[in-house]
C-alpha cells in the first residue's frame, strides 16, 4: 500500500510540528552566515532525543528503527524548514553505510552515538574531478589511502569518515580518523549554506579493522538510501515553496484582482501541484522499496531521484516567478528554497543522469 | 456471500479459454453485447456465458439485477485474478460502467427492474448522450429540449460524441426541460430507445480514420415519462455522479487509457539510435512511472477509506497527457515507417498517436481539468 | 538583411493567391483518396507555366532561378493549403541534384523539361532498414546497381530516378530509368495522403553516363536544400494551422465567452506564436545561407530543420487541442495540417536528429 | 557630418586601450560616471575622455547637448566597428539609455540644456524610480504623491527596484499629481535631485547575494515644478515612450541580457558527459539560434522602415525565458562544483544563475509579456 501507516504518520506529523518549533527558517537564515559552523549542536541534540537521528539504527543499537521511510519522512519534513544539520551526512548516509556494511564491532562503535546524537560521521564518495581517484594500496602490515574527495557534508566538523576506495578487490568504504596523519581538509559553503569539505589523503594509514566487511554491495545501498532520502528532501522543499507561493497567490493584487484569481497563474500552479505529487508518490515508491528489499528498488530510487530533482528544480523557480519582484530578494524565503531545491537535486546525482540510467535499465 | 480467491483462480484457470487471456487488439476484440450483436468467436461466447451464469458480468451488482453481489474488496480479489492471467472483460458496454452505476443510485424500482438486468445479461447495449455542437467543455448550456406532453416528453435537437450511436440500443441523455431556469438548473436525465421513430444517428469520420462517435438527432421524439431519471429538471446531480465515477475509473487503472509499460518496451525493442529521442524517452518513462505512482497511491488512500474527489481531475489531466507524449515518441520511434498510412502499413503506430489526440477532450478537456485542480484541490481565488 | 527583397515579396505573394485559387484544401481532400495518382496533372502543368517548378532551374535551361530561398517560399505557401504535387521532388529534389552535380548533358536532357514541369524526376535516397544496402558495383563495360528504398516521392510516378549509391569511390548519384530492367517499385501512401514508393534495385546495368559527376558534395548540397526547403513548408503547415485556430477562438463561444478571452489559452497561443515566428526566422537564415553559399549553411539548415519541425508538430497539436472535440473529426481541417506537419518533419531528418546534428558541430 | 568606417576603424585601433577590448566581466569595469565617480583603471578613464572628446559616449545626440550628431545609420556604423574589436561602451547609464531619449522627445529646451550635458560628460548619474510595493506589473497603481504646492511639488511615498539608487545623483520618477483621475491618467514623470532633503534609499540584498538595487523613501521631498518632464497628469506618455525605447534596444542586440553562444561554448569546452543533459543543451541551442534569427529579422525590418511595435514584448518575453534557461544548463553543466558560495568559487556560475531568475520579472514580467502578444499581436479578445 502506498499509504503510511500509523506509527509513520504519527513520525511524519511529530516531525513537523518538533522541526517547525526547533529549526525555524529563521535559525537556517542565522545558521548559514559564514562565520558558524552551519548548524546547531541544539539541534542535533533535539534529532537524538526525539529519536530521528537513529532512524536507520536498529534498536539493538539504541535506534528508533523506523527505517529508510522514516529517514524520508523526516527528511521531507527538515526541508520544509531548510533545515541545516547533520541528518543527511551521519542519520543517513554514515548510519546506512554501517548498518548495511559494518562489521559487528564497527557498528557497536559507531551506531549507538549516531542513534543518540552524539557522533558526526560523514561520507567522503565523490572523487575530486581532475584530482587523484581514492585507493587503498595493500603495504603489509596495513593499508595507505590516497586520494581526494569533495562534497563530504559535514566534513568539517567529522568525528570520523566513512571514505569509499577502490582497492584490488573492487570498492570498499574505510573507517578513516579524520584527525590521523595525511589527512587535510578544506571546508566550502554551497549556495545553500550547507557546509562541505573536501578532503585530501596523502599516505594515510588505516589497519584492514578499518574496512567495512559489506563491500560494493554496502556502497551501493549507501548510494541509493542517500538518493531516496534526498529525492524526499527535494520533495519537502518543493512542497513547502509551493504551499507559501499559493498563499501568496491568494493574497497578493494587482490590476485589482488576487493574482491567483488569473487563469493563466491557475494552471501554472496546478502543473506545479502534479509534479509535486507524482515526486513525492514515486519518491514513496523508492523508499518502500528500499525498505522491503524489492528487486525494483534500485530502479525506483532512479525513478524518484529523477522526477523529485527535476520537480523541485522547476517547482521552486515556478514559485519564485511567481512572487515577482520580492522573489529576487534575500529577505523573502522562497529564494533559499530554490537553492535548497538546487543543492538536493545535484547531490548524488542530478535529475539527467538519473533518468540516463532509468533508461539504461530498462534496456535502450 | 464470500469470496475465495483459491476458487477463484481455479474456476479461472478452468474456465477462461485460452483465447480470451490475450490483451484485447482493438475494438474487434471487445464484446459489447447488444440486440444485433453477434459474437466474434466461439471464445467470446463461452466465456460471456460461463461469466454470465457466475454474475461475473456485473459483480458488483445485486444478484436480482444478474449481478454477483460482490463488496467493492471482493470484486477487487476477481479483477486481481483476472488480471493475472490476463483474462479478457466478459462484457464491456456504457450500461455496466455508466448507466448501471447512476440507476442504481437514481433509478425507481421499477427502472432497475427493467432495465439493469437487460444490461447484465447484455441483451441491451446503451450509448451516452451528453455533449452538444454548442455545448462541450460548457455541458451545462447543452440546448437539446423536452417539451412537457402530458404523459411523454417530446425531444427535439442534436447530440455529439455519442459513441458507437449507430450500434446501440438505447441512449441516456441529458435534456432540458426547463428553459427558464439558470443553466445546470432545469436539465434532466432521460432513457430513450432508439428505436423510437425520429431518432437518427450520423457516424462521425475521425482523422485516424475511424467512426466510434456518431451525431444523435431527436426530431420530434416522444419518451414516455417513466423514463425519467431523478427529479425533473435535477438530471445534473445524476450527470456528475456518473462523472465522478467515471473518473475515480481511471484512478483504479480501470481505464486502458494508459500503460505505463507500452513506451518503454518499444523503445527497448528499438534501442533508438538517436540519443535526443533517447533522452526524451528517458524522461517521458520517469514521468509516467512518476504518475503511476501517484495514481496508485490515490487508489491506495481510497481503499483505506479517503475521498478521491477533485483528484480525478488531476489523474484525468496527467493520464491523458503523458499518453499524448507516449505516442508522440512511438511516432518518433518508428521513424518514416510510422508515416504509412494503408492497407499495408505495420498494425497502428499513426492511428494509435491520431487517436491519442482526442484523449485530452474526451471526458472533460485538460483545460476544464486544470481549472478544478486550481479551484478545488489549490483553493484559488475565482475573484 | 533578414527580409525579403521585392521580386521575393512579389514571388510569395502571387504564390500565395495562385496556390489558394488552383489547389485549395478541398483539391487536397479530393486528391488524397487512395484510387487516384494522389496530385493532379493539372496543377503540376500550372507549377510549369508559373515558374515554380523552375525555381531552382538557372534561365539558361528554361527555370526562373529563384534559388533556395525562392523554392522556401513556395514550399511554405504550397503548404498553407496542403498541395500536393511534385513540387517537392522535381522541382527542388531532382533540380538540386541536378544543379549541384549533373554533367551538362544531364542538365540539358531534364532541367528544361522540369522547369517546364514535362517531367517528373524522383530522389531515391532512403535505404529501406534491413533491405539491401543500394551500392553500384562496378563490371565492365558498365555498372550493375543493387538495393532497396524507401520514402521515393512521386516514385510512383516518376519518369526519371536519381540514386544515391555507394561505390568505391564514395557515395553518387545516378540517373535510373524506372522501366529499366530489374528494377521494381511499390507504391504506399502516407498518413499526409502524399504518395510514396519503394523501389528495389536488381542487377540493374547503367553506364558511366548515368553518374552524377558531383559524388558525394552533390548529394550534402541536395539533402541541405530538401531539408531547408522541408523546413519552409512545415513553417506554412504551422502558420496556417495557427491561423485559422485564431479565427476559430475568436469565434467559438462556451462559458458566454469567446474561447480566446481566456488567460490560459491566450498564453499558449502565445506561446503558438512565437514558436513559429521563430522557425521562419530559423528558416530564413538558412534558406539565405544556402544561396550565398555561406560557411555556416549546414549548421544553419540543422538548426531549422530541427526548430521548424519540432515547432509544426508542438504547433499543430495545440491547435487542435484549442479546436477541442471537432478538431479530431476529419470535416475539419486541422487535423490534416497535424498530419502534414509530422510527415514533413520526420522526412530528411526529424527535430531530435538535427538537434543531435547541431550539437556534434558545435563540438559536444 | 558623414562618418567613415575606414577612419573610425583606424581611430578605435589608435585610441582604444587594449584592455578596454575585453568584455565586461561584472560591475566592476562598467563605467558609470557621476558625482562621486572613481575611474577604475587609467584606461577606462582614458578611454573615456577620448570619446567624449568625439561626442562617442553619446553618438547620437545632438552637438550641442555634448553628442556627435550621427544618424542612426552612422551610428550603426560606428558600433560595429566597436564591436569588431570588442570594445567597451565608455560611458554606461540609465541618462544616457533612458532619461536622455525621454528629454529629447518631451523635455523643454531649458531642461535639455541642463541635464543632457551633464549625462554625455558623466558628471550626473541617473536612477529610475517607477515601481512600487503595490505596483509592480500593475505600474498605473502606483501611490507616490506629488502635492501643488504652488511653485514646488511635495512628495511622499516609496519607490522599489530603482537601480543603483544608492549611487545616482539624480532619479526620474512617476508620481501621482491627480488621486481623481482613473490609473493611468493623472501621473507625472518628474526629476528629482537626490541630494534634496527627504530622499533616502536602502539597498535590496537579492538572492545572489548582491545589491543593484534600492528601495528608495520620499518624506516630504519639495520638487521645483520646473522638473515636471512633459504634461501634468501625463507622465504615462513619457513613460510609454520609454519602454518601446528600452524594449527596441533589446531588439537591435543592446541589451547585454542575451549572449546566444555563450552555451555553446560552455558545452563544448565541458563536453557533457551525460547524454541527457547533452539532448536538453542541443534543443535549447537550436531555441537560441532561432530566436536570434527573429531578432535579426525583427531589426532588419525595423531598419528597412517597418515598425517594431507589440513584437518588443515577444522578444522581451523569449530572450528573457531563453536566457534563465540558458543559466540553469549551466549550472547542470557545472555540476555539484557549480554549487560552490563563497569566496573560493569559480567565478559566478551560481551568481550568474540566481540572477538570470529576475530576467523574466524585471521590464515587464513574462505574464505580462505574454499578454500583449496575445492581445495585441494575436488580437484575441478580452470580453
Amino acid at each position: 500500500m502506498l499509504t503510511l501507516d500509523e506509527d509513520q504518520t504519527l513520525l511524519m506529523d511529530s516531525a513537523r510540528a518538533g522541526v517547525a518549533q526547533a529549526s525555524p527558517v529563521s535559525e537556517y537564515r542565522r545558521l548559514r552566515e559564514p562565520q558558524g559552523e552551519g548548524f546547531s549542536r541544539r539541534f542535533w541534540a533535539t534529532c537524538g532525543e526525539m529519536g530521528w537521528s537513529g532512524v536507520l539504527v536498529d534498536e539493538a543499537h539504541g535506534g528508533s528503527g523506523f527505517g529508510v521511510l522514516g529517514a524520508g519522512l523526516l527528511a521531507r519534513e527538515m526541508a520544509r524548514t531548510l533545515t541545516l544539520s547533520p541528518f543527511l551526512s551521519t542519520a543517513v548516509l554514515a548510519a546506512a553505510a554501517l548498518g548495511a556494511g559494518g562489521s559487528p564491532a564497527q557498528r557497536q562503535e559507531w551506531l549507538p552515538r549516531i542513534a543518540a546524537a552524539e557522533a558526526i560521521v560523514a561520507f567522503a564518495h565523490e572523487d575530486t574531478p581532475g584530482g587523484w581517484p581514492t585507493m587503498a594500496h595493500l603495504e603489509s602490515p596495513d593499508f595507505r589511502l590516497e586520494g581526494e574527495k569533495s562534497f563530504v557534508l559535514d566534513g568539517h566538523v567529522a568525528d570520523a569518515l566513512i571514505v569509499s576506495a577502490r582497492t584490488d578487490n573492487g570498492p570498499y568504504l574505510v573507517l578513516v580518523d579524520p584527525k590521523a596523519n595525511g589527512v587535510s581538509r578544506q571546508t566550502r559553503i554551497l549556495v545553500d549554506g550547507r557546509r562541505v569539505a573536501t578532503y585530501r589523503f596523502e599516505g594515510v594509514e588505516v589497519d584492514e579493522f578499518a574496512f567495512l566487511p559489506g563491500g560494493a554491495l554496502a556502497l551501493e545501498r549507501t548510494l541509493d538510501v542517500a538518493r531516496a532520502v534526498l529525492a524526499a528532501s527535494a520533495c519537502g522543499v518543493a512542497e513547502e515553496a509551493f504551499r507559501r507561493t499559493l498563499e501568496y497567490l491568494k493574497e497578493r493584487r494587482q490590476f485589482d484582482r488576487r493574482i491567483g484569481s488569473f487563469q493563466a497563474l491557475q494552471h501554472r500552479a496546478g502543473l506545479a501541484h502534479i509534479a509535486v505529487e507524482n515526486a513525492w508518490s514515486a519518491t514513496l515508491v523508492a523508499l518502500q522499496a528500499l525498505d522491503s528489499g524489492a528487486n525494483s528498488a534500485a530502479f525506483d530510487v532512479a525513478v524518484a531521484k529523477s522526477k523529485a530533482s527535476r520537480a523541485a528544480q522547476e517547482v521552486t523557480a515556478e514559485c519564485l516567478q511567481m512572487h515577482g519582484g520580492v522573489g529576487m530578494t534575500d529577505a523573502f524565503d522562497v529564494g533559499l528554497y530554490l537553492k535548497r531545491a538546487r543543492v538536493d537535486a545535484t547531490l548524488f546525482g542530478d535529475a539527467a543522469f538519473h533518468a540516463d540510467r532509468v533508461a539504461t535499465m530498462l534496456g535502450y | 456471500m464470500a469470496i475465495d480467491a483459491h476458487e477463484i483462480r481455479n474456476w479461472l484457470e478452468a474456465e477462461c479459454p485460452v483465447e480470451m487471456r490475450a490483451a484485447t487488439r482493438g475494438d474487434e476484440d471487445v464484446c459489447w453485447g447488444g440486440r444485433r450483436w453477434a459474437f466474434q468467436s466461439p471464445a467470446q461466447k463461452l466465456w460471456f456465458e460461463r461469466c454470465l451464469a457466475r454474475g461475473f458480468t456485473v459483480p458488483t451488482w445485486p444478484r436480482e439485477y444478474g449481478g454477483a453481489g460482490l463488496s467493492r474488496d471482493e470484486a477487487d480479489v476477481l479483477y486481481a485474478e483476472m488480471r493475472r492471467i490476463g483474462a479478457r472483460p466478459p462484457l464491456t458496454s456504457f450500461g455496466i460502467s455508466m448507466l448501471g452505476p447512476a440507476l442504481l443510485a437514481f433509478g425507481t424500482p421499477a427502472q432497475k427492474a427493467e432495465h439493469l438486468p437487460r444490461i447484465a445479461l447484455g441483451q441491451i447495449r446503451w450509448c451516452q448522450g451528453y455533449s452538444e455542437p454548442g455545448a462541450g467543455s460548457d455541458l451545462a448550456s447543452l440546448a437539446t429540449r423536452a417539451e412537457d406532453k402530458g404523459d411523454h416528453f417530446l425531444v427535439n435537437g442534436q447530440k455529439i460524441w455519442t459513441s458507437y450511436a449507430d450500434k446501440a440500443d438505447w441512449i441516456f441523455c441529458l435534456v432540458r426541460t426547463n428553459r427558464d431556469a439558470k443553466k445546470q438548473l432545469g436539465i434532466s436525465f432521460v432513457l430513450i430507445d432508439m428505436a423510437t421513430p425520429g431518432v437518427s444517428t450520423r457516424p462521425i469520420v475521425l482523422i485516424s480514420g475511424k467512426s466510434p462517435f456518431c451525431e444523435t438527432f431527436f426530431d420530434d421524439v416522444a419518451v414516455p415519462k417513466g423514463n425519467l431519471v431523478g427529479k425533473l429538471d435535477r438530471g445534473w446531480d445524476v450527470a456528475k455522479y456518473l462523472l465522478t465515477h467515471e473518473r475515480e475509473m481511471i484512478a483504479g487503472g480501470g481505464s486502458n487509457l494508459f500503460d505505463s509499460h507500452a513506451l518503454d518496451k518499444a523503445a527497448a525493442q528499438v534501442r533508438p539510435k538517436d540519443p535526443i529521442l533517447r533522452a526524451k524517452i528517458a524522461e517521458a518513462a520517469v514521468d509516467t512511472y512518476a504518475f503511476d505512482a501517484t495514481r496508485r497511491r490515490y487508489s491506495d488512500e481510497v481503499a483505506r477509506g479517503g475521498e478521491l474527489g477533485a483528484r480525478s481531475a488531476l489523474l484525468k489531466y496527467d493520464g491523458a497527457e503523458l499518453n499524448k507524449r507516449r505516442h508522440e515518441l512511438a511516432m518518433s520511434l518508428a521513424g518514416a515507417d510510422g508515416l504509412y498510412f494503408d492497407g499495408n502499413r505495420e498494425p497502428g503506430v499513426a492511428e494509435g498517436w491520431l487517436r491519442s489526440k482526442g484523449n485530452s477532450i474526451e471526458g472533460g478537456t485538460s483545460e476544464v481539468m486544470l481549472d478544478i485542480v486550481a479551484k478545488r484541490l489549490l483553493d484559488l481565488p475565482a475573484d
